[in-house]
């Protein structure tokens, strides 16, 4: 489908898509303007799909219409029904869907060429092999990464050198394959071969993965997506299909290392080290010498309703105990009787970039109270309670303290400096870095143990009561 | 290589840096909304999944574009309106001081 | 319009916002380099002179070619020496405290 | 010379360069970067220029290396010899020689096309006449724009009805002619005529503005310049020259609109307004009523030898009177006193957008030592003594008092709630806006009169007797 058989007004169309979808991101830099910025991406796709189907290439509508319906009808159906905390696995899912489209239309192409000349011009044959290789990973990858997250797939993160070795020389076998292919001609078993090679690498490459650092790969597979898209429009000559792919490429890559910033890891180490393997389980060690200082719903009330300022920290463990209702209605309470209280949010607190902030957002919190933790740190002594509620390594001062721990130099909410703490949390156990955590033993520190969303709702009957 | 490839390069490349700079600064409140709203602009490929859907070639090509058109659909309304949930939900306070 | 021109389009529309996202950034101070410097890169028509200077075409053209690429190269070698010559005086105190 | 008769290697090294020209120019972002940034972009020419030297259509290299030889030379030896106070002229120029550069080329593919079918393709023809108009019109609007700040062509602004109408009929004729020939094709009588019409064009744009605007006619030329080159990148089908017409293109852009906003005043003020006309003549007229108390040079020794806290606000008349080293002498003979001193930067002070900066920075003044007005207004009232060299409407309280006044709710320094404030300039005369200045009248403000070369030389001998 070179350029030159499209007409001049469905390439414009498309330039005017591609045009929409940058100002439509560039919206999404302040949350005033976001949802307007979404929608004009929308309403570039739909012109990009209508200029499309105006094409004279296309002559039979039956099956078109049929799969419009039936794939937004699912699309809408997914994303009406998701619940927020299920937002990484549902991304995940749907850069898998939008891999396998990319590799479809290369794969496309490629029956085209077999079955005409069957001989590939360079260029296009790599291409197509790149679409083919690239859609296909992300799709598989993405699928298991939804299942893990989705707790579908169970197989613990086992990263043997076997499973290192066989990768490599699928990965080596694809592109040789590929190679071949483009010099050699269409040679549709080879392709078939090629494209489970592909399939079975998504899988290889993401199965040793701890299932706390999906979000990382899920990222990563959001920006391979894009470059599947790229792909395709090499493959198809189509400017819309590059330009798009390029944006979500870069989109993605910024996310991954953001995160990977964010902990202080390298993306090898995170793809590579099977960090975060069963310590879901694991128990501090010292707990016996150290004393971890217990306090009731009523206690903590007192010191909530008096208190003059007060931070909450949310972290992973709001996610799972959906508690982001209750904490804004104990912020209501606390706010109702004069105290100055502020959110503090963790860039990577919880599962996946601002996490946190789309679900406080869920709970009707103002995006304007909340901060930054640069914003807190500095004056952190001069607030009164400092609540973590089911976070571990944002707050954990080691990261400060210790050179030597995992998390070292990763930025942290200080609340070990905060006049009183209070920790939520169901146990002492650790968190995502499965490293024990020194604020749970601070004099300073109390330990409120439970399910967030039980022990905010203990609190606010308590304040109620004050 | 051909010139339209390399065309293509270039778009590639200055596409590239629009993301670089237009991303690096959206804020980490919206990170999650903008990787689900990213991923539904990568939906894209529904262009060329129409067109291999309606080539009317052969079974085999309407059916493969059948399932390309699902796939990419799914990726695009779902990301589309996922996110358009998500950002809904985030609002200035109703007493905002500046 | 032929696709060729199309293209051409989609190259100066991505380069205008690859433009205009960087150049928003850079601070009050350094606006006289960049006048100078952003200006030095508009003598890329250089490209274009030196084609026609040397095409040997006929004397016209060669004249032509010549005055463009003296123009040009003015415009070049000026814009990036002066450019130099400013930020060459641009320092950090001695004493950086941060 | 259509793409597909160039290289492979040479378009890759065009896009080299302009991935450069691109890097180069995101190292503008900070000083520390900006040096090698803009050494990248020369590299990126560099390689341009080599890359096209090596491709198979040019056979003649003689005239070639005359020319770049004699370009070369006189744009070196421009740059070298030019003094810092005269870089907007120089700019001028500079885009000027750009503009007609893009011209001569979209001229020369005029001729050749003229010289073998006579008929344009739609498109090829009209980036051939968008080429020369641009081209020409920034030609001879950027000589006009030198000639004024040179000081060469005296004509005073004039803004007249037939100047404006002529310019339209100009324009209409210059879009009429580059039309018909498009469609009827070459015609080289018409074209040399649209040519005249377009120089004429030009400079009749550019005459009727005030010398004082100048600088903003020069930032839009400069925009000019780079449309020109991508009109010259549409005619030879060139990617290179096409992106880097672009960045520069949208470079002026912003650099106009940042100058229009921050004298709070539209483009098309500045460009049909005759503002600023013949003002440097102009004296305040309320002068007997109001009383501005002179000081000499001993008395301000003593105010600034035994302040804790200076500032320094420099104008246009510190670029006049070449005060700079002495300004710098001063606060180092200050600061070697224990005075804190800061240099107060605005960003529209002077005549072009960071024209003090680049002062400051030849006489050696780090920048971390140059704030921006608001850094300094909060606590101004803090400052002991705001001593204004040569600068006059960018502190002049009007803009925040008076809704009225033509700078209105232009950001200013507020001089006038410091301790003191002292004011080197000649007289009480206007600056560029025009328009009186109530700081030199207010009891906390005293008028060192002189050149400002002259004054701030006699604070420095009077501070060193202290
Ligand atoms: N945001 C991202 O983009 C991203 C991506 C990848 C990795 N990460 C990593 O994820 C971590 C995030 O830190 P975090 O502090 O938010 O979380 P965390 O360190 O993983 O700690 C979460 C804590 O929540 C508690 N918890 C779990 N369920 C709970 C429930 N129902 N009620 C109350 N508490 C519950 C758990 O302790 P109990 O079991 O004792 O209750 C756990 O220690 C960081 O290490 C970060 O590097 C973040
Ligand atoms: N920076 C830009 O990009 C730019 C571009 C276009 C326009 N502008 C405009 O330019 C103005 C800049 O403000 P400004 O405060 O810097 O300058 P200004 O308002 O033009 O005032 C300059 C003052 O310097 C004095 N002066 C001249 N020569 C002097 C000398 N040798 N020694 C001492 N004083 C001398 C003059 O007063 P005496 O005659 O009494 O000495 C004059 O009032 C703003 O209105 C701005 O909008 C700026």
């Amino acid at each position: 489908m070179p350029a030159g058989t499209l007409s001049t007004l469905i390439l414009l169309s498309y330039l005017v898509s591609a045009v929409l979808f940058i100002v439509g991101l560039k919206r999404l830099q302040s949350p005033d303007t976001a949802r307007g910025g979404n929608r004009l991406a929308a309403i570039g796709m739909l012109i990009a799909i209508v200029a499309t189907l105006l094409d004279r290439a296309i002559l039979d509508f039956t099956w078109i219409i049929a799969g419009l319906v039936t794939g937004g009808g699912i699309g809408l159906i997914m994303a009406r029904m998701v619940a927020m905390t299920a937002m990484p696995q549902m991304v995940g899912a749907f850069n898998g869907f939008g891999g396998a489209a990319s590799a479809l239309v290369a794969v496309s192409e490629f029956l085209r060429v077999s079955r005409s000349t069957g001989v590939f011009e360079t260029d296009h044959g790599i291409s197509i092999m790149a679409g083919t290789l690239i859609g296909v990973i992300t799709f598989s990858g993405s699928m298991i990464a939804f299942g893990k997250l989705q707790g579908i797939v169970t197989e613990s993160a086992i990263q043997s050198q076997f499973i290192r070795l066989l990768s490599i020389l699928l990965a080596v076998g694809a592109l040789a394959g590929a190679g071949y292919l483009v010099v050699a001609g269409a040679n549709e078993l080879l392709y078939w071969g090629l494209i489970v090679f592909a399939l079975i690498l998504g899988v290889l490459v993401v199965i040793p993965i701890g299932g706390a650092d999906m979000p990382v790969v899920i990222a990563l597979l959001n920006s391979y997506s894009g470059l599947a898209a790229s792909s395709a429009g090499f493959v198809l000559d189509n400017n819309a299909l590059i330009i798009s792919g390029a944006l979500v490429g870069a989109s993605g890559l910024i996310l991954t290392s953001i995160m990977c910033r964010a902990m202080n890891r390298s993306l090898a180490n995170v793809l590579f080290s099977a960090f975060g393997v069963g310590m879901e389980t694991t128990r501090a060690g010292e707990e016996g010498e150290k004393v971890a200082i217990p306090i009731d719903g009523e206690d903590a009330a007192m010191l909530l309703g008096y208190a003059s300022q007060v931070i909450f920290v949310p972290g992973y463990g709001l996610a799972v105990a959906q508690a982001q209702h209750k904490v804004r209605e104990l912020a209501d309470l606390l706010t109702a009787r004069g105290v100055k209280v502020k959110f503090v949010v963790h860039p990577v607190a919880g599962r996946m970039p601002g996490h946190m902030n789309v679900l406080l957002a869920e709970a009707n919190v103002p995006y304007d109270q909340l901060y930054e933790p640069e914003d807190v740190n500095p004056d952190i002594e001069n607030v009164d309670v400092a609540v973590t509620i089911g976070a571990n390594d944002v707050v954990n001062p080691l990261a400060r303290d210790d050179a030597s721990s995992p998390i070292a130099g990763m930025p942290i909410i200080e609340c070990d400096r905060a006049k009183t703490s209070i920790v939520i949390k169901r146990s002492l156990s650790v968190g995502y870095a499965g490293i024990d955590n020194p604020l749970f033993y601070k004099p300073n520190n109390r330990m409120f143990f439970g399910d967030a969303s039980v022990a905010i709702q203990r609190m606010i009957d308590e304040v109620k009561e004050l | 290589m051909t010139g339209t490839l390399l065309v293509g390069v270039y778009v590639f490349v200055l596409a590239m840096f629009v993301g670089f700079e237009i991303i690096t600064k959206v804020p980490p409140t919206l990170h999650t909304p903008l990787m689900s709203g990213s991923n539904a602009i990568s939906g894209i490929s529904i262009v060329g999944a129409l067109v291999i859907a309606g080539s009317g070639e052969s079974t085999l090509f309407t059916m493969i574009g059948l399932a390309a058109v699902i796939l990419a659909m799914i990726n695009v309304v779902g990301g589309f309106v996922v996110t358009d949930r998500m950002l809904h939900m985030f609002r200035r306070a109703p007493d905002t001081k500046s």
